[in-house]
């Protein structure tokens, strides 16, 4: 596995209704660069899957989106992302409503160490999406059932987030993520921990949400970027190496890593 | 060789002992033989009983060793003299101790025979005194390194050792408050005596001018605490005015917005404020601070003392401010990096997160900084004796002079003391009652901090 | 086990205390001793615990030692105190150099800080202290606000002034010095106690403190030592009492009022027990030290007549211990 | 429920302005909140600096004078006894008697008043160094009096009037004249460095309660820090979780808020009269301030413990990590920080404080510097205490000096700890 | 979905040659009952599947089997877990060679925030399994192999663990479990943050330790399952439901709730 000279990625990484564009992304921690000169569309109503080994890249990537890595001081970003064509790394750019736009569900759950329902209603009072204690309860109630964890959790929504097994953390995270209604979704890896019935659950509400929102998925189950996505991006080392339509990445990969990657020739 | 000599004989030959374990269980395991535990757990056990058991010995008897020396001694003074009062048994001994250090005092042919007997004793002792721990030292040595088999159970022993160590560390804590309330429960009942409890507690004159039957006109000794813990609270209250919100808001911004080059030249620097010594602040409330107010409160139409409460608070909470923000600052710092970013990224701004998420979780270590900073307002003295005066009044405006409990034991103690009167007696009952009173509120903090706790990862 | 000598007690006496022992230390083949500043009364406490080198051999007072403490040490088994007063320390009344001098009887001192006062209407009957401005006292005052920083009733120097100074006033008035024959308690109660509505401010016992918390406050009078009036005369200015300015020469002929002795107690049964003592009280009763031109004086401490001296010195000589009072 | 996107995206933005302004309204009160800690630092700094510097001057005379074997009465093999014993004083006396010529008894004391007591011992030592300088004529910077000191260093361009009037107009006329002859100067102060104690404020020192300091906090340390850890980590991983342990913590957060002297009380009774350790020295002091200390560095190491995250003693034990391993492996160094920390306020706190003190006898008058844990001494603070209480003014520069050295202290002993806490802190 | 009345086990949840035993164990979580009455044997050699749907009490049941339990305040356990025929809740046991024994691996990954090297030769050094750094080097170095992380970290072994992508932490708490050497190994979801190349990888591994190790594996990818174990137990709301082997309980499962699991039928 080696870094490949002079890289365009292969496909269209490109789209006519881009709701969020990569633009020359590099991503560097301290010295070590984990991102190349990545440039990648993400369309309207699109669901795209990024797939690729372990490291390669994948949350990094997906972290620039919304500005999740200024948290990490080593981290250092070159290159444009644009979002409804503005540039989210413009100075002006206030990161508040950019993250209630773009939301995320991260790779490791990590919830609040506060109630559930607490967790769940962050999102909506810090942003003042209710008008009071009833609507609130209704945006829990929703965001709960629709992460499919409302009855498991029905009767102990005051109990801590922190005492749920690893499985209803993850669903209880992606519950407080769509709870802010965002327009962008990024999910790290939102069924890792998820058994197939929920997970089939997420991958439904996925595909509710498509109709109104933009979805970047990352996986690591090939058949569940088959099952939601429309375009996969395939990254490898840092690099993007090929975006197609899903089942054409799946069936004809046009890049031979994808290839190798996707018929499990590696390592 | 001296005492300390011995100690660091000691240390050496339990450091030897590590080796020495470790090396033995080395041989063993090279056997073939499968050790409970790691070489150096052995190692560790041996030093742990090589030298624990010979520093007991040598410290108790280094405790010990003056009254049994002072013991022997009697022995060889004069007749007449052994035949007196303790006292001059006491003088006695004293002196055959000046005497044999030869600190340029007549010699005393009737004392010559112990002087000697001391000088001999000393060597004596010395040599018993090494002789025995280091024997122990050798004895535990050899008796642990017999014992240095692959059934040992190195690591549990050594641990259960060390849990005592520790346990016995906690223990201390304990003992002092046992002292502490050793220390004042006699005084104290004495005063009780004098004085009726229930004045001391309610009575709202303080006045520890000489003490008169209570049936005489124009009395004043009177014993009412309460403007004191009155003055206390208030003086507290105004510290914390200022270093909760200074120190809370300055740990905030320290381990949250400041660069990390800013946080680590101003952390200690902030941290040197709890270092100045009590005098300074108080010269500079005095002198500084409470003329400034005085002239301010004059010009705004208030009626200002020239010693108040508000200069010494002020004052007080900018010594305490390090307390918090120090404290606070760690205890921040340790909550995981995860869940911020789990705020930030539903769009939280960053007081939204430290509010809502960060100071929460790390809320059992602010309660114990702020109890922290309010324990040492309450026990500073300088500051309020120089600032705030040392009349008791009653009242609740910062700008009159109050005094605390604290400045009222220390200038009681400190002043022109009668060991037998109420005036000084007072100072221990005081000690008393404020003991008992933080105790109150040390518990209701404690419940708060258990209610509120919340556990995170 | 100690070869130097240990003294501690009143914080007046201190600095003279020290000096001495400062010098004892450089010239003679001695230690240096020990001072410690403790307060009389936590001073006397020390020194009555018992005899051996664990406790002091000498403990200094700015005033006498009381009956109650003779009895404490002789219960603990301290028979033989030997009591070498040093010579006196006057009590000043000062403001700020920037103010107008005061002059001030000890009446005036009187009515205007205790606690109760004679009516003024002249009846017979104690009243609530009611003035406010020295004027009310006496129309030849000022009619500035009456405010006097000064030690807490913790103090001794609080006890001398109200001795020397209130009761002095206190004694003008005939009704209040019949009281004394009939109730001793009731007069020293009417003639020492200190009013508490903020007139007298209790301003710790940090007698450089209250100097400039004068100078920062001109309408203050402050009450301290001498030696801090002699060291700071470029700030602050003793009241005239009595018609005598605190100086020099009238402390020490005794013409200023408000002065007070101050002494300092010895264990006879240390002497040949821990080095030095003698040669310490040689040293202190010296001319040099405590004589008219002596280092003490220099450093503030207002020396006796040639008389008393002379009885201190035969008090050294012989070792006199202290007869019961 | 088309509307619904938008409606979010409006109450987002509507909301922001307020948040936006919450945000650096919060980030300002953290910015001031710094900016004011460090002003009051500046502010005490700066005063006491301006009060302080000038302790690091001193004003001597400079003189030839001869070493009169004859007066001392002193020979060259003199011993050391002899020359300690000799006359000094008096030499320096008859020196300026002669040179100056006063003319009457009181002038003559003026005169004598100008020099330090100091001025002897000067010759002393000189004469113990190098004793061939019998019967020679040396030129020697003789120290000056502490008033002299005083008018040379601060008052010397104002008029008679204007100045504390300790100086008569005689003794000016002189001081003006050694001032033309270029004799009088001032010199860097290195007896403020070397000296214990003194009366003399020109002869008085801070050498000895550094010494002390030292060794009071050395005891201190090496007893406070180990039981105070100790006691955090047996009372947050081992104690059984019970109401006894509760009321344990209770009492330790309790004597956090016990006022300092009560602490000396309890030494007096604990460690003199039981222990029959002796008055004064470091070994108590050190003794007392540990007690004093503990519930500092008790609390904020268990503040430091409570703050370690569960999973990260969970992976040790899966490992098979005994307790101990998992506390003194894991817990403990990433505590340490946060221990080092309450550890610096309670050493800081130690450093400072005088009133426990006052019950054992550190508050006294000691000349001599101390050697060891159990020669008598005293510490800054108190020596601070002791000189800010003086009647004379040349005190108040030396107190202020002494802060100075106090401070500088804890900041070397704070940056012993920052530089620590710095490599062992991380964020997880 | 409703706890089962009187249930008991379907299929053949005891093993003769029993190497972990657990007897009618009941946990509880505060007042909360988690598991309820399960006994399981997991044989020598064998690796066994722990199934079910999201909070059903897998991980609970696992952490039983070493004692990790123990590390939360309010979990309760009753019952019997006979290692070896000893069992270790008796009060004598000592939990330290008993976590040696039985390995774990944690559903979150939780690295030390220490280097990756120390991460990883923190368990050889406590058991003192290495003589000196040569030793040691081995060790990290095998395991690491093993884990498949090697080629990624080995030129940065001491970077921080906490500084790797969340299937790096995964496989690096995996290289640090191994290299204590285990008997038995307990795995939550150890591949939920995995590509499918290093998912093969570990699959690999447990087939290679199961020659001489027992294992008990979480997972909820039925395929991984399948793939790697003999036996597969099915959890439902904290009672066992069915125990078989792993190609009948996926091909002819005999209780109605697997069979309703297995075919996606839930929800
Ligand atoms: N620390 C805890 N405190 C309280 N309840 C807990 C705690 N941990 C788990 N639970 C509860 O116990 C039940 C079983 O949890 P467990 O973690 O065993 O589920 P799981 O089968 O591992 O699920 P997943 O596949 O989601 O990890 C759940 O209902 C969970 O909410
Ligand atoms: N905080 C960090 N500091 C330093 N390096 C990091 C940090 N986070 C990630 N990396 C490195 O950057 C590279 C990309 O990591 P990233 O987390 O984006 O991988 P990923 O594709 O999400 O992998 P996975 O599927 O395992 O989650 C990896 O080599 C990783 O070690
Ligand atoms: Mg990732
Ligand atoms: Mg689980
Ligand atoms: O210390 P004094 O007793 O002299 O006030």
């Amino acid at each position: 596995m080696q870094l490949i000279e002079n890289h365009i990625t292969t496909g269209i990484p490109l789209s006519p209704k881009a709701k969020l564009s990569a633009r020359n992304v590099d991503v560097f921690y301290g010295d070590k660069q984990a991102i190349f000169d990545v440039s990648l569309d993400i369309g309207v109503n699109e669901v795209i899957a990024l797939i690729g080994p372990s490291g390669c890249g994948k949350s990094t990537f997906l972290r620039t989106l919304n500005r999740m890595n200024d948290t990490i001081d080593i981290c250092k970003i070159t290159g444009e992302i644009l979002l409804d064509n503005e540039n989210i790394y413009d100075p002006k750019v206030d990161t508040v409503p950019l993250r209630a736009r773009v939301g995320m569900v991260f790779q490791k759950p990590n919830p609040f160490p506060k109630s559930i329902y607490d967790n769940v209603a962050y999102g909506p009072r810090i942003h003042g999406l209710a008008q009071g204690r009833v609507e609130l309860d209704e945006i829990v109630e929703k965001s709960l059932k629709r992460a499919g964890l409302w009855n498991e959790v029905k009767d102990r929504l005051h109990a801590p987030g922190t005492g749920l097994s690893g499985g209803q953390q993850q669903r209880l995270c992606i519950a407080r993520t769509i709870a802010v209604d965002p327009e962008v979704i990024l999910m790290d890896e939102p069924c890792s921990a998820l058994d197939p019935i929920a997970t089939a659950k997420i991958e439904e509400l996925i595909d509710e949400l498509r109709e109104k929102y933009t979805i970047a998925i990352v996986t690591h189950s090939m058949q569940q970027a088959a099952r939601v996505s429309q375009r996969t991006a395939y990254f490898h080392l840092g690099q993007l190496v090929e975006v197609n339509p899903t089942n054409q990445v799946f069936t004809t990969p046009q890049h031979e890593l994808t290839e190798a990657y996707i018929t499990g020739r590696f390592g | 060789m001296n005492f300390s000599s011995l100690i660091i004989i000691v240390i050496i030959v339990l450091g030897g002992a590590y080796f020495l374990g470790r090396n033995r269980a080395r041989t063993v395991s090279n056997q073939g033989l499968r050790m409970h535990s790691l070489p150096g757990h052995y190692g560790a056990l041996m030093a742990l009983w090589t030298g624990v058991p010979a520093l007991i010995l040598l410290l108790t008897w280094h405790l010990l060793e003056g009254p049994v020396i002072d013991h022997l001694l009697i022995t060889q003074l004069p007749a007449h003299i052994q035949a007196a009062d303790p006292a001059q048994i006491q003088l006695a001994i004293s002196k055959v101790y000046n005497l044999a250090a030869g600190t340029g005092l007549a010699p005393d042919p009737s004392l010559m025979p112990a002087v000697e007997h001391l000088a001999a004793l000393n060597e004596r002792t010395l040599i018993l005194n090494s002789g025995i721990a280091l024997s122990l030292c050798l004895i535990c040595c050899a008796v642990t390194y017999r014992r240095i088999k692959p059934a040992l159970r190195a690591r549990t022993e050594m641990e259960t050792i060390v849990n005592l160590l520790l346990l016995s560390s906690s223990g201390i804590a304990v003992l002092t408050t046992v002292g502490i309330l050793a220390s004042v429960a006699f005084e104290a009942w004495m005063f009780f005596q004098q004085v009726n409890p229930l004045d001391f507690l309610f009575g709202t004159t303080w006045s520890p001018q000489v003490a008169l039957r209570a049936d005489q006109s124009g009395s004043s000794g009177s014993f009412g605490a309460v403007p004191l813990f009155a003055g206390t609270l208030l003086i507290s209250f105004i510290a914390m005015i200022i270093a909760i919100p200074v120190g809370l808001m300055a740990a905030i911004y320290l381990s949250e917005y400041a660069s990390s080059n800013v946080r680590q030249y101003a952390k200690p620097a902030l941290e040197v404020l709890a270092g100045i010594p009590t005098v300074v602040y108080g010269f500079f409330a005095a002198l500084t601070v409470a003329p400034f107010i005085r002239v301010l409160g004059t010009d705004l139409g208030f009626d200002v003392s020239s010693e108040s409460a508000l200069a010494a608070g002020l004052v007080m909470g900018v010594m305490i401010i390090p307390f918090v923000s120090s404290l606070s600052d760690d205890v921040i710092n340790a909550v995981p990096q995860s869940l911020r970013d789990g705020s930030y990224g539903l769009g939280a701004t960053k007081n939204e997160t430290i509010r809502q998420v960060v100071i929460p979780a790390a809320l059992p270590g602010i309660v114990g900084a702020v109890m922290l900073a309010v324990s040492r307002a309450i026990g500073e003295t300088m500051i309020v004796a120089m600032a705030a005066g040392l009349a008791a009044n009653l009242t609740a405006n910062p700008l009159d002079s109050v005094t605390t409990v604290t400045v009222q034991i220390v200038t009681l103690l400190v002043g022109d003391q009668e060991f037998d009167s109420p005036k000084t007696l007072a100072a221990f009952a005081l000690g008393l009652v404020l003991f008992l009173s933080t105790l109150v509120l040390n518990f209701i903090a404690l419940k708060i901090v258990q209610k509120y706790r919340e556990q995170y990862d | 086990q100690r070869d130097h000598i240990s003294i501690v007690g009143s914080s007046t006496v201190y600095p003279f205390s020290t000096v001495v022992a400062e010098r004892f230390g450089k010239s003679t083949k001695f230690a240096t001793p020990k001072v410690e500043s403790t307060g009389s009364g936590g001073g006397l406490k020390l020194f009555c615990s018992g005899v051996g080198s664990a406790t002091p051999d000498i403990t200094n007072a700015s005033r006498a030692i009381k009956s109650s403490e003779i009895e404490l040490c002789a219960k603990n088994g301290i028979k033989d105190i030997i009591e070498i007063t040093v010579g006196y320390d006057g009590i000043v009344l000062a403001n700020t150099t920037d103010a107008k001098q005061f002059s001030l009887s000890r009446r005036d001192i009187f009515l205007a800080l205790a606690k109760n006062i004679p009516n003024p209407d002249g009846s017979e009957t104690l009243v609530d202290n009611p003035y406010k401005t020295w004027n009310q006292v006496n129309s030849t005052l000022p009619a500035i606000e009456i405010e006097v920083l000064g030690p807490p009733p913790t103090s001794g120097t609080r006890d001398a002034f109200a001795e020397l100074a209130l009761e002095g006033g206190c004694k003008t008035f005939p009704f209040i010095k019949a009281m004394k024959k009939q109730d001793k308690k009731k007069y020293k109660a009417v003639c020492h106690a200190v009013r508490e509505d903020g007139a007298y401010v209790e301003a710790g016992e940090n007698d450089n403190l209250i100097v400039q918390k004068l100078v920062a406050n001109p309408t203050a009078l402050g009450v301290f030592g001498y030696s801090f009036l002699e060291q700071n005369s470029d700030k602050v200015q003793g009241s005239v009492i009595d018609g005598k300015l605190p100086t020099f020469d009238a402390i020490a002929s005794g013409d200023y009022p408000v002065s007070r002795s101050l002494y300092f107690y010895v264990k006879k049964a240390h002497i040949g027990v821990i080095p030095g003592i003698k040669e310490y009280l040689a040293e202190f009763t010296s001319e040099k030290a405590m004589g008219e031109y002596g280092y003490l004086a220099e450093k503030g401490m207002i020396p006796m007549t040639a008389k008393e001296r002379a009885t201190v010195l035969s008090t050294v000589k012989n070792l006199t211990p202290l007869t019961k009072k | 429920m088309t509307t619904t996107t938008l409606t979010t995206r409006e109450k987002v933005e509507k909301s922001l302005a307020r948040r936006r302004a919450a945000e650096t309204r919060f980030r300002l009160y953290g910015m001031a909140s710094v900016f004011f800690g460090m002003l009051c630092l500046v502010v005490l700094f700066t005063d006491i600096a301006s009060k302080g510097v000038s302790v690091f001057q001193q004003t001597s005379l400079t003189t030839d004078i001869l070493l009169d074997s004859r007066y001392l009465n002193l020979n060259k093999g003199s011993k050391v006894e002899e020359v300690r014993f000799a006359n000094f004083e008096g030499l320096i006396k008859r020196h300026f008697a002669k040179s100056l010529q006063p003319k009457s008894r009181s002038e003559k004391r003026e005169l004598f008043k100008l020099i330090s007591p100091g001025a002897a011992w000067q010759l002393q030592e000189l004469l113990l160094a190098n004793p061939d300088a019998l019967d020679t004529t040396i030129s020697i910077e003789l120290l000056m009096d502490d008033d002299v000191d005083q008018w040379f260093k601060h008052d010397r361009d104002l008029t008679k009037d204007e100045i504390n009037n300790r100086l008569s107009e005689q003794q000016l006329t002189w001081l003006n004249q050694w001032i033309a002859e270029e004799r009088l100067d001032s010199h860097f102060n290195t007896l403020f460095f070397t000296n214990g104690d003194s009366r003399e404020p020109e002869l008085a020192g801070i050498h000895g309660a550094i010494k002390g300091t030292l060794l009071t906090l050395m005891v201190t340390l090496l007893l406070s820090f180990p039981i105070g850890v100790a006691a955090a980590i047996y009372l947050e991983e081992f104690a059984p979780r019970n109401r006894m342990t509760e009321i344990v913590e209770i009492n330790i957060n309790n004597l956090a808020a016990v006022p300092s002297i009560i602490f000396g009380l309890l030494g007096m009774a604990i460690f003199i009269n039981i222990f029959g350790v002796s008055r004064s020295t470091p070994l108590l002091g050190g003794l007392v301030l540990t007690l004093m200390t503990l519930p500092t560095i008790i609390i904020s190491a268990r503040a430091a413990i409570k703050a370690v995250p569960p999973s990260i003693r969970e992976a040790a034990y899966g490992l098979g990590a005994s307790k101990n391993q998992v506390v003194f492996h894991h817990v403990l160094p990433l505590a340490m920080p946060g221990m080092l920390t309450g550890t610096i306020l309670g050493m800081a706190q130690a450093l400072g404080e005088t009133a426990p003190l006052l019950m054992i006898g550190m508050v006294a008058f000691v000349v001599d510097v101390p050697g060891f844990i159990n020669d008598p001494s005293t510490v800054l603070p108190v020596q601070i205490f002791l000189w800010s209480d003086s009647p004379e003014r040349a005190f108040l520069e030396r107190t202020s000096g002494a802060i100075l050295v106090l401070l500088s202290f804890l900041i070397l002993m704070n940056a012993t700890a920052v530089i620590l806490r710095r490599r062992l802190e991380r964020r997880w």
